[in-house]
């Protein structure tokens, strides 16, 4: 526990101040992962740049997720509708978090996932890890993905053609 | 005793509403509260839905211990 | 033969009509990889935002090699100098690329890596490949990583404190 | 027999060029080659490095068959 509290003030680059404010604390505040509606690609390439400062990194791994034109009955997916159950998402995002620092050396990540509208070809998912060497983020970026389709209540509804309808979407 | 009930996704839609107040006789486990749902709500049979107790994924046997939040699950979409 | 060629027209984005054009050529021109300096975000996102097309896509994965400040006994890293046996390391880049498109699923794949003085804390090397699915991205992205530092003959000058000393890099 | 031979990273500093013809008497195997480079630049006695034979890493026993462009390839470090 005092390890991974004294690791945390290491990790996360932007939150580093409020990072070092926590370490007094019994938890951690959960980061905020939701945004609404699609992931920019602007967003993106300002995350990585917030990243030169810190020299120690040698490896970025980036996983995004992009909303794919899948043919259903009524026609081609439009786009997907997510909702979720928020606190118990959040919750989720920050037990995935702490697993992954306790797990791989890592020197900073982040998560954002996309609630509301997001249009075929737009990215609903934005996982970024970074570590002094690949294969931690290699390692790191696999399994943040794979717990987050796994273990976080987010719902998706695939709009369907033009006419209003939709599929409830399953992960696998 | 009274507890809260969430709904999403497809069963949020099958519901008709999002959230709603639970009044059961007496202490009722997940497998009891379940039953209870698929008797009100019987298109959700041949739905798949896990059911967590105050954010936590519970099994069947579990007690729902008042306060209690209740929420039906449907899979997840994330990503 | 035959096979990978008929895919081939369906990989690539921005070389989509070219593609089609060489469908005629036995062989493909290999793609310009390597870029003068530090790969810049903003490209990152750029090429990112070109994806966005392709609805067919449902995973993107990204490596970014970072130049790390580490210590040598001179003092700290401030950079490394880039150079390639460019005619032998445009053909490794080419094999790699086929063999990937082989091996994986992928609709797309882009490499570039630096060439010349990138400072620490800056991109040296942008490897992103996109698939329908997370599966085919994640193994592609690490498998062209591995790759590259084992057979693409690019050597790195580390540029050590400010007295003009340096280091040669080896992979490891 | 000659031929063109490149020299890189920390092989072209101790060589102090990058390019040279190599006049051979005979023809050569990429082993009797590398003998030969290490004859003229005895500071790669220490250096690891692979030899390419027109673009190839060539192992000792393949000779070299004009026209040719040996390069002496040190350590990898893309990335």
């Amino acid at each position: 526990m005092y390890l991974s509290k004294s690791r945390r003030r290491l990790h996360c680059c932007r939150h580093l101040q409020e990072d070092n404010r926590r370490t007094m604390e019994k938890t951690h505040k959960p980061k905020k992962v939701f945004i609404e509606g699609p992931i920019n690609p602007e967003f993106v390439a300002k995350s990585i740049a917030s990243h030169q400062s810190k020299t120690g990194i040698g490896a970025h791994a980036i996983f995004l997720g992009q909303i794919r034109a899948d043919q259903k009955e009524g026609g081609a997916v439009a786009g997907i509708d997510y909702t979720a159950y928020e606190e118990m998402a959040e919750q989720a995002f920050h037990d995935i978090r702490e697993a992954a620092f306790t797990k791989f050396e890592l020197t900073c990540m982040h998560i954002y996932h996309s609630l509301g509208v997001v249009p075929t070809g737009e990215i609903s998912l934005f996982v970024f890890v970074s570590s002094p060497h690949r294969r931690a983020a290699f390692e790191a970026s696999e399994y943040i993905v794979e717990e987050i389709k796994a273990k976080v209540p987010i719902f998706g509804k695939e709009l369907v053609g033009e006419t209003g309808q939709h599929v409830w979407k399953e992960n696998r | 005793m009274s507890f809260q009930v969430k709904y999403f996704g497809m069963l949020a839609e099958i519901a008709g509403l999002s959230d709603e107040v639970w009044n059961a006789g007496g202490e009722l486990t997940v497998g009891q509260f379940r039953a209870q749902v698929l008797d009100k709500y019987p298109a959700m049979r041949d739905k798949k839905f896990k059911i967590a107790v105050n954010r936590k994924i519970s099994e069947d046997f579990v007690p729902i211990e008042i306060p209690a939040e209740v929420a039906l699950l449907p899979p997840f979409a994330g990503g």
